[in-house]
């Protein structure tokens, strides 16, 4: 590649070459595209105000990134407060909201880290790859958090089961999660299959992942120590997912570029299943100062939260990361979205060692910066990016990764609802005889969501590490954590969008209490909870509502149960034109069992046996 | 003396671990292998574990069999060194032309994973001498290439040597040809395995214990062999 | 007998991780002068009656290719490509 | 740049479940005049220096084709077929 020289006559020119800090500050009349990447008026406005001038085109892709729903839940973070106000204290939190995943101590050395994340819409434009994809992601968050990741599972919601649609997308996502899930060696261990019109052209594709760690192996993403290295370790990084950023070579260039639009991000399940197998490593030999996983948002988020957590500031010349495709502008390096990547904090007299570790594992590692210090008057430190020795970022990490825009949106109660409501089971016609009663037991247990689930358990191993102790078809999935001891975990996930549609604060609270039940019937105590909030779009009111009470029902609900949400993740927008899904709260609950020998299997456990098993029903 | 069974790591092999753990339980002792070390460390058999070795893009198998660890186990295995491949080892094994023939994509053409009955067809190699010939048992199947394929002499004569290691019975869940499940090779100390005995060790993560059969199989194989 | 070639590709900008294996495995071979290899499919078509490229176009369109992350070229097979 | 294209394709006696299933498909996007469909692996090679046809075919008798199974064909991209 070629670094020209700085000597074009309008070098001040976002048109021609790089759009630095000196040529924005010097045009500061520019026009930018903000709106179409997704930032209001006001929001710009802000941008310019904390720079102090125009932002460069890299700078303005990471705040549109940064600033997206998606990445500062800046329309869901004023009702998820609840989560930590109402939470019971817990002395088993080592890490909580705020990480990458919650870290819960389940033994005097030993902790476990679970969460929820979604992969709705990337799922129903490539079945396959965003599903595979979905479960990279997560599996990233756990690593991130100085765990081995262990088990994964899969809620996962379509479309009418005979859909057209539903036959393209179920195929490919159950692939790619077990393609993705099997390839990395993690046992599947649940999940859900549910079918539902309003999932038509929104299916929703959650993944959860769960991982072990020693309690004092856990990780923290602070890019602490002035000095220390930036190093950028995986997969190179190419055009991948880059969205909305590629309005910015549209509008500035010409058309030449036009085919330079976003693409499909690709799993490589194999470079995943290294890079695990190397940050283990890593961490054993206590050779990372911090670390975080390259998700949504690439670099610009690892670099930035990285940066925000230690209030330091940060160097990174950006022409040293190593690329897929040369012809990669500033912009697309920071948005791009390529998987299987991990950024390290690394001592600078580690760094060697960091690097043959790596190299051992046949992953790629490259230091592309340097740890600076906050600044003298006790502010942090400022993110400065180069890229062939232009300046085209220099930004408080703060500004990006925790002080984004925070929208208290209108909330209306669905003016359906009361319609709804009144449209009770009990109008229902029930079977009248035992024939009747027969055809419906048939009916129910034939019907796609309650019939068995084997056609899409079996293309996942659920045996791989062999401490699988009860997966699919169980209530919950029973993981052995300590060969030794016994001691194990119990996880479920559950949800019921209908529920949830009719009261989205009784839907969540009752998939909390589904759930709980799942695991404490194994013979599990619950100690914590995930969940994955997937909803239409906030700027709609009555959406809102249903978002707003479906968070004070899973609170409240956690506050009477005593356990404490410890992560999730919130997808807004699933929904067709004006139409959404139903509201969808996804809950997992993680208990403890000290003897996985112990559990308690769902069959019966002496169905020959001539005294047979006493059946009794508890409760009401 | 405890039997030291080697059990060898490639950048991708998932099942490593639990090979391990199936030869302690057996009572051997379970030796690391490394896929660039070529050094075997004297160890008395060797493993090669289930996974997706080098991501098995391009063919399964197809490039982990020019690792420096396979160069010293084809040696080996010539003079005698008994070899297990199980899944993703048995399509190693097969690639390096240790073991005939060829794993191909399941006819169904999706990854399956199920317990399933095997018909121990020749307890006459050195990792089922503990079995009698048409036993079954239950062990998981997991794979997405497990269909195994040979032209037609040489599945006449793997039948006809006594070569059929193991055959599915109850249903076939890749399409393998005449049901095969696992081979030997003529001298008996190759063997590779579609299934996985490894995941049928302990009663409370397995279908079975059946899985043991092929560990012990091996100890007892080593104890007799002349030192 | 007719017979139409389908080759898919992935988009040049579509990370390609077979393609990336075999690369990496190459020096063990020996081989140490192939800067790239991208694995895609080919596929052959044989018509009962003559070959038909617009079918087969769009077969592969529908069917053979995922147009979200590949590219896709379909020709007659050359004679000599036309095994018995 | 120097590309060869090796064209690897299971022998006609092996079966091809993929091409099977994509030949049971068709009749549903009103297809019927396909009789068979196989479907194989192409592989581009990008060469340092010059394109080396030896040297590709060695390297797909070694690695990129099993022969247990599989036939190949190496040959030098045609000019359309390089893409830029
Ligand atoms: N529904 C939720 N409940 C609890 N915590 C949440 C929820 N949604 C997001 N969070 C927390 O907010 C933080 C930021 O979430 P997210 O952006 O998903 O993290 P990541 O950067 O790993 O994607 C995380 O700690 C996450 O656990």
């Amino acid at each position: 590649m070629t670094t020209q020289p700085d000597v074009r006559p309008d070098a001040a020119s976002p048109v021609d070459g790089p759009d630095t800090v000196e040529a924005a500050t010097g045009t500061p009349e520019v026009p930018q595209p903000y709106a179409e990447l997704g930032l209001r008026d006001d929001e710009y406005d802000r941008i310019r105000q904390i720079l102090g001038r125009r932002p460069t085109q890299s700078e303005l892709a990471m705040y549109s990134i940064m600033w997206s729903e998606h990445c500062s839940y800046k329309s869901s973070k004023v009702h998820l407060r609840q989560f930590s106000e109402k939470a019971p204290p817990s002395d088993r939190l080592l890490a909580g909201i705020g990480e990458n995943a919650g870290v819960i101590r389940i033994s005097d050395n030993l902790a476990v880290t679970f969460k929820v994340e979604s992969h709705n819409h990337p799922s129903f434009v490539e079945p396959y790859q965003g599903a595979a994809t979905g479960v990279g992601g997560i599996v990233r968050d756990i690593l991130a958090m100085g765990a081995r990741p262990v088990a994964v599972m899969d809620p996962l919601r379509f479309g009418a089961a005979d859909h057209e649609d539903t036959a393209r997308v179920l195929p490919g996502v159950v692939a790619g999660v077990g393609g993705y899930g099997n390839s990395l060696g993690l046992p599947n261990i649940g999940g859900e299959v549910v079918f539902d019109p309003c999932y038509q052209g929104n299916p929703l594709v959650n993944a959860l992942c769960l991982g072990v760690l020693p309690a004092d192996r856990l990780q923290n993403k602070a890019a602490a120590g002035a000095g220390n290295i930036v190093v950028l370790m995986g997969a190179k990084t190419g055009r991948d997912g880059i969205g909305g950023v590629s309005v910015l070579a549209s509008a500035t260039f010409d058309a030449g570029s036009a085919k330079r639009r976003p693409s499909v991000q690709v799993g490589d399940p194999f470079t995943e299943k290294l890079l695990i197998e190397a940050c283990l490593e890593l961490y054993d030999a206590q050779l990372v100062v911090g670390i975080q996983d390259l998700g949504g948002a690439g670099l610009t988020c690892a670099l930035t939260e990285t940066a925000a957590a230690a209030g330091t500031g940060m160097r990174v010349w950006l022409e040293r990361v190593p690329l897929r495709e040369q012809s990669m502008e500033p912009q697309e390096i920071l948005a791009s979205e390529s998987q299987e990547r991990m950024l390290l904090i690394v001592a600078p007299d580690r760094l060697e060692a960091v690097l043959k570790t790596a190299d051992k594992w046949g992953v790629l590692a490259t230091a592309i910066g340097e740890v600076t210090p906050a600044s003298p008057d006790g502010q942090p430190g400022r993110l400065l990016i180069t890229w062939n020795g232009h300046t085209v970022v220099d930004v408080p990490p703060g500004s990006l990764a925790d002080d984004g825009p925070v929208y208290a949106r209108p909330m209306r109660e669905p003016s359906d609802l009361i319609l709804i409501q009144a449209d009770r089971a009990e109008t229902l016609p029930r079977p009248a005889n035992p024939d009747a009663l027969r055809e419906t037991v048939l009916r129910m247990i034939a019907s796609p969501n309650l019939c068995d689930r084997t056609w899409v358990t079996e293309q996942y191993d659920r045996y791989v590490l062999g401490n699988t102790v009860l997966a699919q078809p169980e209530d919950s999935g029973v993981i052995r954590i300590d060969e030794q001891s016994g001691l194990g975990v119990a996880l479920s996930v559950d949800g019921n969008g209908r529920y949830a549609r009719l009261d989205p604060y009784q839907g969540a609270r009752l998939a909390l209490a589904e759930s709980y039940r799942n695991v404490a019937v194994t013979g599990a105590r619950p100690i914590a909870v995930t969940n994955c909030l997937n909803f239409g779009s906030p700027e709609d009111p009555g959406v809102m509502w249903q978002f707003a009470e479906a968070v004070r029902g899973l609170a409240d609900g956690c506050a009477e149960l005593g356990i404490p949400v410890t992560g999730g993740n919130v997808s807004f927008y699933n929904q067709t034109g004006s139409v959404a899904i139903h509201p969808t709260p996804v809950v997992g609950v993680l208990g403890v069992l000290d003897d996985v020998a112990q559990r308690v299997p769902m069959g019966f456990s002496r169905p020959t046996h001539p005294d047979g098993d006493a059946i009794f029903l508890l409760g009401e | 003396m405890t039997a030291r069974v080697g059990v060898v790591t490639f950048p991708g092999s998932l099942d490593d671990g639990d090979a391990a753990r199936a030869v302690r339980l057996a009572g051997g002792e379970a030796v690391r292998l490394w896929h660039a070390d070529p050094d075997l460390h004297g160890v008395d058999a060797v493993v090669l574990p289930g996974g997706f070795s080098y991501g098995d893009y391009l063919r399964c198998g197809a490039i982990a069999r020019f690792a420096p660890v396979m160069e010293s186990i084809a040696a080996a295995a010539a003079g005698g060194l008994p070899v297990l491949g199980i899944c993703n080892g048995f399509q190693i094994l097969c690639e390096a032309h240790l073991l005939p023939g060829a794993l191909t994509r399941n006819q169904h053409l999706h990854f399956r994973n199920r317990d399933q009955v095997l018909r121990i067809e020749s307890p006459a190699t050195a990792w089922t001498n503990t079995f009698a010939a048409g036993q079954e048992i239950l062990i998981p199947v997991k794979n997405g290439e497990g269909c195994y394929v040979a032209d037609e002499r040489t599945l006449d004569e793997l039948e006809a040597t006594g070569r059929v290691v193991a055959r599915y019975v109850g249903g076939n869940p890749n399409g393998s040809l005449r049901d095969i499940a696992g081979i030997t090779n003529a001298a008996g100390n190759v063997v590779g395995l579609m299934p996985h005995p490894e995941h049928a060790v302990e009663a409370l993560t397995g279908p079975s214990l059946d899985g043991l059969g092929f560990f012990t199989s091996i100890l007892k194989h080593l104890a007799g062999a002349p030192a | 007998m007719a017979r139409v070639v389908v080759d898919v590709m992935l988009k040049p900008e579509i990370l390609d991780p077979q393609g990336q294996a075999v690369v990496n495995a190459l020096p063990r071979l020996g081989v140490d002068d192939v800067s790239s290899v991208r694995i895609g499919r080919r596929i052959e078509i044989e018509f009962v009656g003559e070959a038909d490229l617009d079918r087969a176009r769009e077969i592969a369109d529908k069917l053979l290719a995922n147009p979200v992350i590949e590219d896709f070229e379909v020709r007659l097979a050359e004679t000599e490509e036309v095994r018995p």
